[in-house]
């Protein structure tokens, strides 16, 4: 299912959606740790509330992505909303037309999606934040991609380096969010960001492949 | 969890129906956003102060809305900030024409969300559109590299002084001004004895052993930079005042000061810690000329209490001063 | 016990050095006695108004000091009523010529000691001494053969309304009439999530299950009734508001009603449970007119919440109304 | 010593505060399971304080023991400080002249003090007080005297008598007192204050003897 379209779009949401709730409890309790134990709770209830969009009432892919970002901004709040609502919406703004979609348009999408949550939340790779995550995976898709490799290609190396990303926050001290104000009490502890991150990757790498 | 509610889910909406019925008169509370606002909007020429944040502060900063005060709440999820979508109702609602202030305490999500609403409403309905980020909490290290200190108890000042001064008729930037003011001479720092259970998560967020406190505790329930063994209330009133005389001299100007209660901490201890916390700052040459005791900013039911100190010069003291009509707070009227 | 206090039987005497060092323009403390008055008394030609009881229901009583409401407080040990010497001590200092009116919550002990004041006073000074007992608590059994009833919430609203029959310059015979009706009208009900520490006994009073209410229960720690299993705020308005009922018809006359926190219940349960509580009184008809919600008569850090309503013809709303100027409940001025 | 002085007076009250001081938390303890946990601290601190008094500043015993009942009125508070206060206030108008203690000025003291007890709280016996200690030792005491024992065999019939009505507030309901509250359910505890009067009156059998 390399086609883009509302229908593929929605099968990977409700993917991801499923996966958050069944983790819902683990990404709390990783916020329980460093944070405010909200993270699993504010992302359910903003993929609960995009999985319940139909994907039939969407013309095309971009337009049910910029809903689903639009969803999750006015009903996750807190950190993630802002960020995970930007990155959707930076991928419907990217990702313009339905059909075959290579490679180089994933990377180039979550590249959009990197830059517009980094431009939403200043944060910079090791700062031990979601962005740790994308990072890595965002370059291993464009790499994939320069190789010549294919969508699905592309997908395994990014969620591979995701998961890496991922791992690689446990020895961070954050300096960014509220894990931040632990100073060095952060380190040792899984960020939950990054976590639930890694998760959307794995799911795009079932899903859309 | 041991908590008065129907479900998890509906904690915030089903508190704001009590909010609707408790101050009929007063207040209006538009539930489909969780907005909770002065029962006449908007008031002509006069800057609307917007403010809001996660739930479980309260009487912060629903009971905080009213003459004097604030104009709008926008309540979030418990310890989650509110989203864009809340701010743009409250900043439409209560635009006099006089453009809208946000009070916003420094936390990433809040600024966010914060952010997000303040370019959405400029842009959808051209209200201009300031903010104040409230960031007084000395637990936290302030450097470039970091988002900055959290804000906490003086967020409370803040919306009294700057709810006085937009009565009065200042104007956006008179009311930056006076922020700015607010922000340079407050801090503030807690300390805690028992964690709270955010609903959501079902449990503590974190444990203290039965001699412990935790020191630099936010108001969410995070963890703070270090563990003590809790002593007598005169050596509390020492790791309360220290931090913050630490960081800023309070003396010379007279002060205005709130101990708060985070909750669970019943207002005879709270007193019994003011009285200590008063020697130590009399002791340092610290003048109090107003105080504040009691629970103004909480965390669910945590125990533990914060000192918040603000130098104030005679303005400051005036709009302090100023009649103030909320659920949360009230004198003068 | 984790508490903020410096040593057991410093408590009470210390909090009131706190209570001195924040309210030092309205309020005066006698330390040596443990009696919290307005800064200035007596009041010529005004009914003196004293209170007292056990410490740790704060704001009651020492919090409702002031303006409007009572002249002062005698503060007796946690939980334990204060002695003759103190209501000795605070009725001098309050006569104002037209008489002293003792406000008592029927306990034993409280009884009994501003008993032995009053006549002691009256033997001393010559001072016109009346007493009126507060007991409204439903929980308890009303019967020739028992003590009566329990004063619990309804003493705020005694407090506040009397104090303004004072302030308005009735006399005493004129207060006495406006207690019995307010007694007469005026009924509560309690329920606790948890238990609390005496510090004196420094473990909890009771232990309850996690999913267990105690029904019925004082402000004391004492235990309750009965024992619930913990169900929905929908389900606890029921259980507040049933026995209230039954006890009493509140329909065709206006109702003051107060959702009270027992101390260690954050304000967004308090409020949530007025919610479902004023729910439940519209549709049996009752017609509530005035509202409070807060923590104005607790125990210590309990956790939990009483409902008190009050059936209120003009003149009481009319004194409920008037202006208060008290640490702990302050209005119009 | 079955001579009446103020010395011999504050040997007793000295004693009963030692004893109370050892039974305080168990006195408490008790008064948490049918009261608000204060029984033990407030005798303690009225006891305390009445412990401190020096026999040597007073003329005799009537002195002392209307002394020591003015500062347990004016330190316990609570039910216990103008019960126990009166109890002493009553021994001391009773006991006017110092010197030889018989039996039956011990009853009649004990009758007077129980009177002022029953006048202040209203208590009938088996409504789960100090009453029902006091009641059955007075009667003891009069029943000693009546068949011309000694003072000595008299307090120990009272102190006998004391510990059983003691005993038999276990199966009471309460009607007076803050356990009066608790109906049905204050069955099965042994009422707080019908402890500290039965330690009070072991400990007469004891110095006054
Ligand atoms: N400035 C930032 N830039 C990128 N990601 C961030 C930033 N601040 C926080 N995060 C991410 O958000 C996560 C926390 O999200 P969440 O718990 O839902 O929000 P909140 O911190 O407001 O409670 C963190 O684990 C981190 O990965
Ligand atoms: N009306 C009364 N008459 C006689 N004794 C009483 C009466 N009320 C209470 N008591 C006694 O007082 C004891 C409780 O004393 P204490 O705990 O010190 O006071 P409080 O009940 O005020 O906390 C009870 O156990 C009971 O024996
Ligand atoms: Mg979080
Ligand atoms: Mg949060
Ligand atoms: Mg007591
Ligand atoms: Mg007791």
């Amino acid at each position: 299912m390399s086609d883009l379209s509302a229908q593929s779009v929605s099968t990977w949401l409700k993917d991801f959606a499923e996966v958050i709730n069944e983790q819902a409890n683990y990404l709390t309790d990783l916020d329980r740790q460093i944070g405010d134990a909200d993270h699993g709770s504010n992302m359910s209830r903003g993929m609960s509330a995009v999985a319940a969009l139909d994907p039939a009432s969407f013309t095309d892919a971009s337009g049910m992505l910029k809903k689903a970002g639009m969803t999750l901004v006015s009903t996750v709040g807190g950190a993630s909303g802002p960020l995970y609502g930007t990155f959707f919406l930076r991928l419907g703004t990217t990702f313009t037309s339905d059909g075959e979609l290579s490679a180089a348009d994933l990377a180039r999408g979550m590249k959009a999606g990197l830059d517009g949550i980094i431009a939403r939340g200043k944060a910079s790779p090791g700062d031990k934040t979601l962005v740790d995550t994308l990072t890595p995976a965002v370059a291993a898709a464009q790499q994939a991609a320069d190789e010549g490799r294919s969508l699905a290609e592309a997908l395994q190396a990014a969620s591979k380096a995701a998961d890496q990303g991922r791992d690689s926050t446990v020895d961070m001290i954050a300096k960014r969010g509220r894990a931040s104000y632990l100073g060095e009490r952060s380190k040792g502890h899984q960020d939950p960001g990054a976590t639930s991150m890694a998760l959307l990757i794995d799911s795009a790498a079932r899903c859309l492949a | 969890m041991k908590k008065l509610i129907n479900a998890v889910e509906d904690i915030v909406k089903d508190s704001l129906v009590g909010v609707a019925a408790a101050h009929p008169d007063s207040l209006r509370v538009d539930l489909e956003n969780a907005v909770v606002l002065r029962a006449e909007e908007p008031h002509e020429g006069k800057v609307g102060l917007v403010s809001g944040g996660g739930s479980g502060h309260e009487p912060m900063h629903s009971g905080y809305v009213g003459y004097g005060m604030l104009d709008a709440a926008c309540c979030g999820q418990v310890f989650t900030s509110p989203v864009p979508d809340q701010m743009m109702a409250a900043d439409k609602a209560v635009d006099g024409g006089a453009g809208v202030l946000h009070i916003v305490k420094n936390y990433t999500g809040d600024v966010m969300n914060f952010d997000m609403a303040a370019e959405m409403s400029a842009a959808e309905s051209g209200i201009r559109i300031e903010s104040v980020l409230v960031a007084d909490d000395v637990a936290v290290q302030d450097s470039l590299y970091t988002v900055g200190r959290r804000g906490v108890g003086l967020t409370v000042l803040m919306e009294k002084i700057l709810g006085a001064a937009a009565e009065e008729g200042r104007d956006l930037d008179a009311l930056l001004r006076v922020a700015a003011k607010v922000n340079e001479g407050g801090r503030s720092f807690g300390l805690a004895l028992t964690s709270c259970v955010v609903p959501a998560a079902g449990r503590p967020t974190f444990e203290l052993a039965d001699d412990e406190i935790e020191l630099g505790i936010g108001i969410h329930g995070e963890p703070g930079r270090q563990r003590a063994k809790l002593s007598t209330a005169a050596e509390v009133a020492e790791q309360l005042a220290e931090p913050i005389l630490a960081d800023l001299d309070f003396t010379g100007e007279p002060v205005i000061a709130m101990l708060n209660g985070l909750g669970g901490t019943p207002l005879i201890e709270q007193y019994l810690v003011w009285g200590e916390v008063s020697k130590v700052l009399a002791g340092k040459g610290v003048q109090v000329s107003r105080t504040l005791v009691g629970n103004h900013i909480t965390s669910l039911e945590m125990a533990g209490c914060s000192l918040t100190l603000l130098k104030a010069d005679g303005d400051l003291l005036h709009l302090w001063d100023a009649p103030v009509n909320t659920p949360g707070l009230r004198w003068g009227c």
